[in-house]
């Protein structure tokens, strides 16, 4: 933890005047640039920008909470010149300098948000309202990006999500104030398709356990829709309440249904416990239509895996990113958060950190706080080194199109970090998708006159 | 007399809550809480538990489904700003007979039972409302992520008198921020003033009497259950009105807000505060906003800050063990506090005070007899 | 049809087993010592934990630290050595595997005096309380004594091992006699019924065959006549309160391979329990054995996608409909005496 | 047999489980009288006066008031038609004042079985206020109308359950043991006070045990052993009746 320094040296303070002087001399620079300058929400005055992290601290998921906090002290101290540089040094093209954002130290405050979008809301709110945030990140659950991203619309305050699947946050319900590093569900379906095509036939009959709440619906239909395209046959898909912890009575049905594929669209507990139950009915142990029966969870996430314990081991999902890999990027980020906390970071720690340095990144190019003109910096940039390839913030629907992971549950862990093996690193091209498919608009990117 | 007339305790009650409810701005600064969000809250979930005790302090029926009424003025008030205006009147009309026509529905089947399986009853249809709301119910409810405003929501009263507003508004006055604050705040004190004339009317008064023996309510020539239906509708009308403020002041109905987690939210802050006060359910209301909001809040940067006085051994000793209690420990204090009360303070805060005050007058007045405790206010 | 029928009914008949134990308990606290326990879900959870632990006790390792070789985070390799193996050899690896059954030896001990503590500590000072303020105190129990189970434990659920031996599904429908590889069921799942119906039988049958059971019976059908007797009848009630918190500690340790604990499980089961309770009618021992049967077959069949198709999302609402409509049509719930809770 | 009679049980009985608490009971209470039932403990005297106010269905037969038939009516419904009851454990509202406590038995009778009064205060009820007032003076509880009723002693509960009686004005008054477990001034007080109603005119069947309670206040007296009324007429013709004596000797005291 950093101790605050009491007291201000003689030298910081002359500096300080030397750069309010300096301000007053450029300020009409500024002003030529357009007359917002002052007249936005949480404009920063001082020599501190506060940005809002927005966390499920309590709950059931309180850990990876947690452990995107980890990633966005990092990022914050990284930006501002301290520690290792981290993914400072491989990011390009940046316009970061290691001395804050536009000169100005980067600090942050935090809410708890207890993966429930209204208290999400109300966190975020605060942050802006009173903690004078410009810009809220984090997040665990769809419900509360959308959400989350809705209020940042409406108070032209710009959101960077966290851990956020579902084809919603940048489709129906996208926002020109919203922006998504982590994948979706569609590009779940299109990177794992193939891989199951190769590794279990194209004669396969699907059996989905599906979370009966938004996220579950459109993952289902975008694994439905890759799988169907292979040849697979969809035999039932069905929904499961949230939070039902004993899915016995909706495995049982799967047993002499005739599919020979059980998909968990699940997440979080209901993932943990769907899957460690399905393996106990031995199911992976079953020979249905003469082939070895097979659950597949779309998405996967290293924390949960840890909770699911052994029944992991062999099962096919997706992933955003994952520390073993080998570009110089992953290596660079890894090695630093490794550092810090001892423990390699999880994929929402990373896509915490991306988000956070992309954003100030962005107000460095745009030379500016106000956001329509963060948001243009944002849209259509492309960039490499941060651990996915090369990847592009597409202006349209402003999701990050990037590598996807195709992962396995590793068999033969070495650590108990280690859960997770990458099967194919799918490439940009492919996971691409037409972006008007799901519909939405982003909206108006001058920001509300309120705040 | 007039019926009309107020005692002056009642007033000056009033008025002494007034103030405090508009000076917020003012004595909430030193507490970090001044802040129009937080501040609209405290006087929303004010208005929740003011309802909630109309029936629970009052006939002592422990209802522990109330979030869902809560949720319904939500999902009505979005619903209302979706298809008519975004002015916040219809929205709070609608809620509020929604939700009084929920309450009524709900309260008809439960109220045929007491104790604690009439809370049983409350807590299955809350569970019900709030699984079909996540689920089934989607096409209404937008499920998960909760009811929000579209840019392509029709709004035909907006559309016919060519109003374009983006956020509710009040006749025009958009209800963001201070105004938000204000107006919410308004509907506290107009709120207390009405349960106050509740609790101090012969209806009131029969309320209680169900509450001290309901046998002796039948042999009188009474029957209760009109009177314990009313209670429940008037507190779930209360419930779908704060429910409605909250999506006004931020136009979002998630399911979550049903949850039995939320219905026991509302009995923490009644009992918190005293059971059976006007005042203590408001003031329990906001302690457990204010801890949700600032006290989880609290990292330990800001500790470490806090008590920067300390040597530095016992600063970090001291910053370990609250760090256990605060930040996101806060709803490990917020237990402790709560068994604590409910075994040595069963009256809340509210006896708490009323305790001190009786042991700081005691020795001022040594020759005069203490004033008897009053029964509620 | 007829398979998955048969399979839908075997599923609710373990549910039903789980659901009876779970709610034993609480009955047993609420015959005896007339309290509500809001707290009971979070004895289960403690017992779960009380399994986490063992399991971490018997599976501490040295740690050897490799300065020489580097993870890919960069702190250095460590080599692990079981502890127990080491000490205790073939044993100890047996140990390991069946953890689970084994800390029940924890878990009782460790139950029955969190139990005491738990009656003795706070719940004794509400039994002339109203059932609104048990409810109340026992909530905030709950509460507490779940933060503290995350704080130390955090968030995350933990998974539990099932003994090697016990893994996979048996095929129950060859001993029926029927083709196999129709009906099979998870081993572990048939060890939990087994263990519900033995624990259930041995509280029935300590309440019956002992001194002290039929003391407390007694004492459950008229207090005070039985304090009138010069029968100390709070001690045997503190020892009800530690035996129903053990049985719902052993119902948490065994439960575990089935979820992975996490600090969160007492208030998904309490709910639940509440239900099962009241459907088999308040106090009643028999009665939440029963009624644990009817709501879990109840819910195994709605969760069947012909019945989900007739009426959405019944599956989600049946153990509420249930309760509310026992409520209504038979406010003693199914084997309770007249008379108790009757309103 | 007079002939201006309000109340009939005619016919009734009760069995609890098989068990016969109550056999074909006939009473007839004139208006304006004292009916007094005796009997030993277990005669049936509480079941009695339970069927009376609708809180046991008789298993056969019927209750009629002034025309009016009480049975499988509710218990507010038959206070309403003007029977009230003070009970042999005094069943009051011990949360709330004195004064509050015979305040809402006159609320009942001016609003009936319900009504929605919430925007009036209860300050501005200045008549029932008086009246109860006047009622607590009457029984002598002026002083400690403002007392919590919880507090009171349980012969000044008795009197105040009485007084919530008294301020409904009821046509038929029912008293169970109202002197039960009162020391002999309470009870000689109590006397008084139900002597002065008997002057008001109100009909009144009374419980007790206390023959001198009894013989004190009664103008016609039923005496009840094992659910049977074994002997009824007036206090002279009952004190000599040997059956009486019989059932007494053979039962209680």
């Amino acid at each position: 933890m950093n101790h605050s320094k009491k007291g201000m040296s003689r030298r910081t303070l002359i500096k300080t005047g030397l750069a309010g002087i300096l301000a007053t001399g450029v300020s009409p620079l500024i002003l030529t640039r357009g007359a917002w300058a002052q007249e936005f929400c949480n404009n920063p005055t001082g020599d501190t920008v506060t940005i809002g992290l927005n966390l499920p601290l309590s709950g059931a998921y309180a850990e990876e909470g947690a452990d995107e906090q980890k990633a966005y002290e990092l990022a914050v101290q990284h930006l501002n010149g301290e520690g290792d540089g981290g993914l400072l040094n491989v990011f390009a093209p940046s316009a970061l300098k290691g001395n804050g954002v536009l000169g100005k130290k980067m600090a942050f405050v935090t809410s708890d948000s207890q993966t429930k979008a209204d208290v999400a809301r109300a966190g975020a709110t605060r942050m802006i309202e009173r903690d004078g945030a410009i810009m809220i990140t984090g997040g665990s659950s769809s419900a509360e990006a959308v959400a989350v991203q809705g209020l940042c619309q409406e108070m032209g305050v710009i959101f960077m999500a966290g851990l956020t699947h579902s084809n919603d946050t940048t489709g129906k319900d996208k926002k020109r104030y919203g922006f998504r590093h982590f994948f979706n569900a569609y590009q779940s379906g299109i990177s794992l398709g193939p891989v199951l095509g190769d590794e279990y036939g194209a004669d396969r009959r699907a059996y989905h356990l599906t979370a009966d709440y938004t996220w579950g619906w459109t993952q289902e239909e975008s694994i439905k829709n890759a799988t169907e395209a292979l040849g697979w046959e969809t035999v039932q898909a069905v929904r499961t309440p949230l939070g039902a912890a004993d899915f016995s009575q909706y495995l049982t049905p799967v047993l002499n249904s005739g599919a020979d594929v059980l998909i968990l669209n699940h997440y979080g507990n209901d993932m943990v416990n769907s899957l460690t139950q399905a393996v106990q009915f031995g199911m992976r142990d079953r020979q249905v239509n003469g082939k070895q029966f097979e659950i597949v969870v779309p998405l996967f996430s290293e924390l949960m895996a840890k909770g699911a314990g052994e029944n992991i081991k062999g099962i096919f999902g997706t992933s955003n990113w994952h520390w073993n890999l080998q570009d110089p990027g992953t290596i660079a980020f890894t090695k630093s958060f490794g550092a810090a906390y001892g423990s390699p970071p999880s994929q929402a720690a990373h896509t915490a950190y991306v988000q956070t340095l992309l954003y100030a990144d962005a107000v460095e190019r745009a030379g500016t706080f106000y956001p329509p003109e963060v948001i243009k910096a944002l849209e259509g940039f492309e960039f490499d080194g941060m651990g996915n390839g090369r990847t592009l913030y597409r202006a349209d629907d402003h999701q990050c199109i990037k590598s996807v992971l195709v992962v396995r549950g590793n068999e033969n862990p070495t650590s108990q970090y280690d859960v997770l093996e990458v099967v194919r690193e799918v490439p940009r091209e492919e996971v691409a998708y037409d972006p008007t498919i799901f519909g939405g608009e982003l909206g108006p990117a001058e920001p509300a006159p309120m705040c | 007399m007039n019926t009309i007339l107020v005692t002056r305790n009642d007033l000056l009650l009033l008025l002494g809550f007034t103030i405090a409810v508009l000076a917020m701005p003012i004595w909430l600064q030193p507490f970090g809480a001044a802040y129009p969000d937080l501040m609209q809250r405290f006087a929303i979930y004010g208005i929740f538990a003011i309802g909630f005790n109309i029936l629970f302090g009052l006939t002592g029926y422990l209802s522990f489904g109330h979030a869902a009424f809560f949720g319904v003025g939500s999902y009505a008030a979005v619903w209302s700003f979706k298809l008519l205006t975004m002015d916040a009147i219809p929205a709070l009309v609608f809620a509020v007979l929604i939700s009084g026509l929920f309450a009524l529905l709900i309260g008809y089947v439960s109220l045929k039972r007491s104790g604690i399986y009439f809370s049983i009853l409350t807590l299955a249809f809350a569970q019900m409302s709030y699984n079909l709301a996540y689920s089934v119910l989607t096409p209404i409810t937008n499920g998960e992520t909760g009811l929000q405003l579209t840019l392509a929501d029709p709004r035909h009263l907006d559309q016919a008198l060519g109003i374009s507003s983006r956020s509710p508004a009040l006749l025009g006055q958009p209800l963001l921020g201070y105004a938000g604050f204000y107006f919410c705040a308004g509907l506290l004190i107009v709120a207390f003033f009405i349960a106050q004339r509740i609790t101090g009317s012969p209806f009131g008064m029969m309320l209680r009497a169900i509450k001290s023996n309901q046998t002796r309510m039948h042999y009188t020539g009474f029957n209760t259950r009109p009177y314990t239906l009313a209670a429940f509708v008037i507190s779930g009308m209360y419930a779908g009105l704060a429910g409605a403020l909250l999506a006004i002041t931020d136009p979002l109905a998630g399911a979550e807000r049903m949850q039995w987690a939320a219905s026991g939210e509302v009995v923490l802050m009644t009992i918190l505060g005293g059971v059976g006060t006007l005042v203590g359910p408001v003031i329990g209301a906001w302690i457990i906003k204010y801890f949700e909001n600032i006290f989880s809040a609290f990292n330990e940067g800001i500790l470490h800050r806090t008590f920067d006085f300390l040597p530095d051994g016992l600063e970090d000793a001291v910053v370990l063990v609250t760090s256990k209690f605060v930040g996101e420990g806060w709803h490990l204090t917020l237990g402790l506090v709560f068994v604590l009360i409910v075994v040595f303070l069963p009256g809340g805060i509210m006896e708490g005070v009323r305790r001190l005050v009786h042991w700081a007058r005691r020795p001022a007045e040594p020759g005069r007899a203490s004033p008897r405790p009053q029964p509620a206010e | 049809m007829f398979e998955v029928i048969l399979l839908q009914f075997i599923n609710g008949l373990d549910k039903g087993g789980a659901y009876a134990l779970i709610a034993l308990g609480l009955t047993l606290v609420f015959g005896t010592l007339g309290v509500v326990n809001f707290a009971h879900g979070a004895l289960f959870m403690l017992g779960a934990f009380c399994a986490v632990t063992f399991q971490k006790l018997i599976t501490l390792e040295t740690v050897t630290v490799d300065p020489s070789q580097l993870s890919p985070w960069g702190t250095p390799v460590e080599v692990r050595e079981p502890l127990v193996q080491a000490w205790l050899g073939d044993f100890g690896a047996v140990l390991v595997n069946y953890s689970v059954p084994f800390s029940l030896l924890l878990a009782i001990p460790v139950m029955l005096v969190i139990g005491i503590a738990m009656e003795r500590g706070l719940i004794k000072y509400f039994y002339k309380r109203p059932h609104a303020e048990q409810i109340l105190v026992t909530f905030g129990l709950a509460i507490v004594l779940q933060e503290i189970i995350k704080a130390s434990f955090g968030a995350n659920p933990i998974p539990q091992p099932v003994p090697t031996d016990l893994r996979g599904a048996a095929d129950i429908g060859v001993m029926l006699g029927l083709n196999p590889g129709i009906i099979t069921y998870p081993i572990w799942r048939l060890v939990y019924f087994l263990f519900s119906g033995v624990v259930i039988g041995a509280v029935f049958a300590f309440l019956r065959f002992t001194t002290f059971g039929m003391v407390v019976r007694a004492g459950m059908a008229d207090r005070e006549t039985v304090g009138l007797l010069g029968i100390n009848i709070d001690r045997r009630f503190t020892i009800m309160f530690g035996l129903a918190a053990v049985v719902a500690g052993m119902a948490g340790v065994m439960y575990t391979p089935l979820l992975p604990p996490n600090y969160h499980l007492g208030m998904d089961f309490l709910v639940l329990s509440f239900v099962v309770v009241v459907v088999g009618g308040m106090g009643s021992l028999p009665g939440a054995v029963a009624a644990g049967f009817l709501l879990g077959i109840l819910q195994s069949f709605a969760s069947m996608t012909q019945v989900k198709a007739l009426v959405p999302g019944i599956d989600q609402i049946i153990i509420y409909l249930v309760a509310v409509i026992i409520l209504l049509v038979r406010p003693r719930g199914l084997l309770g005496r007249r008379g108790v809770m009757e309103a | 047999m007079p002939d201006n009679v309000v109340l009939h049980v005619s016919d009734v009985h009760k069995n609890f489980a098989g068990l016969h608490a109550l056999s074909d009971i006939d009473l007839q209470v004139a208006e304006g009288q004292t009916h007094a039932i005796i009997g030993p403990n277990g005669a049936g005297k509480s079941t009695l006066l339970n069927v009376i106010v609708g809180r046991l269905a008789p298993s056969r037969g019927a209750v009629v008031f002034d025309g009016t038939v009480l049975t499988g009516r509710k218990p507010y419904e038959i206070n309403q038609i003007g029977i009230a009851r003070v009970f042999q454990t005094p069943e009051i509202f011990p949360d709330l004042t004195v004064l509050h406590n015979v305040m809402i038995p006159a609320l009942s009778r001016r609003d009936g079985a319900f009504r929605l009064n919430m925007m009036r205060t209860l300050d501005s009820e200045t008549a029932i206020r008086q009246e109860a007032e006047d009622v607590l003076a009457d029984v002598g509880l002026y002083e400690r109308r403002l007392a919590h009723a919880g507090a009171l002693s349980r012969g000044d509960k008795r009197r105040m359950e009485l007084a919530m009686c008294l301020i409904q004005k009821p046509r038929l008054l029912l008293l169970d043991e109202p002197t039960a477990g009162m020391s002999r001034h309470d009870t000689n007080t109590t006397i008084e006070l139900l002597k002065k109603i008997k002057s008001r005119g109100m009909t009144k069947v009374i419980i007790e045990h206390d023959m001198h309670v009894v013989f004190s206040l009664a103008d016609r007296i039923s005496v009840l052993a094992g659910g049977r009324i074994i002997a009824e007429g007036m206090p002279d013709e009952v004190r000599g009746d040997p059956r009486v004596r019989e059932a007494y000797l053979g039962g209680a005291h």
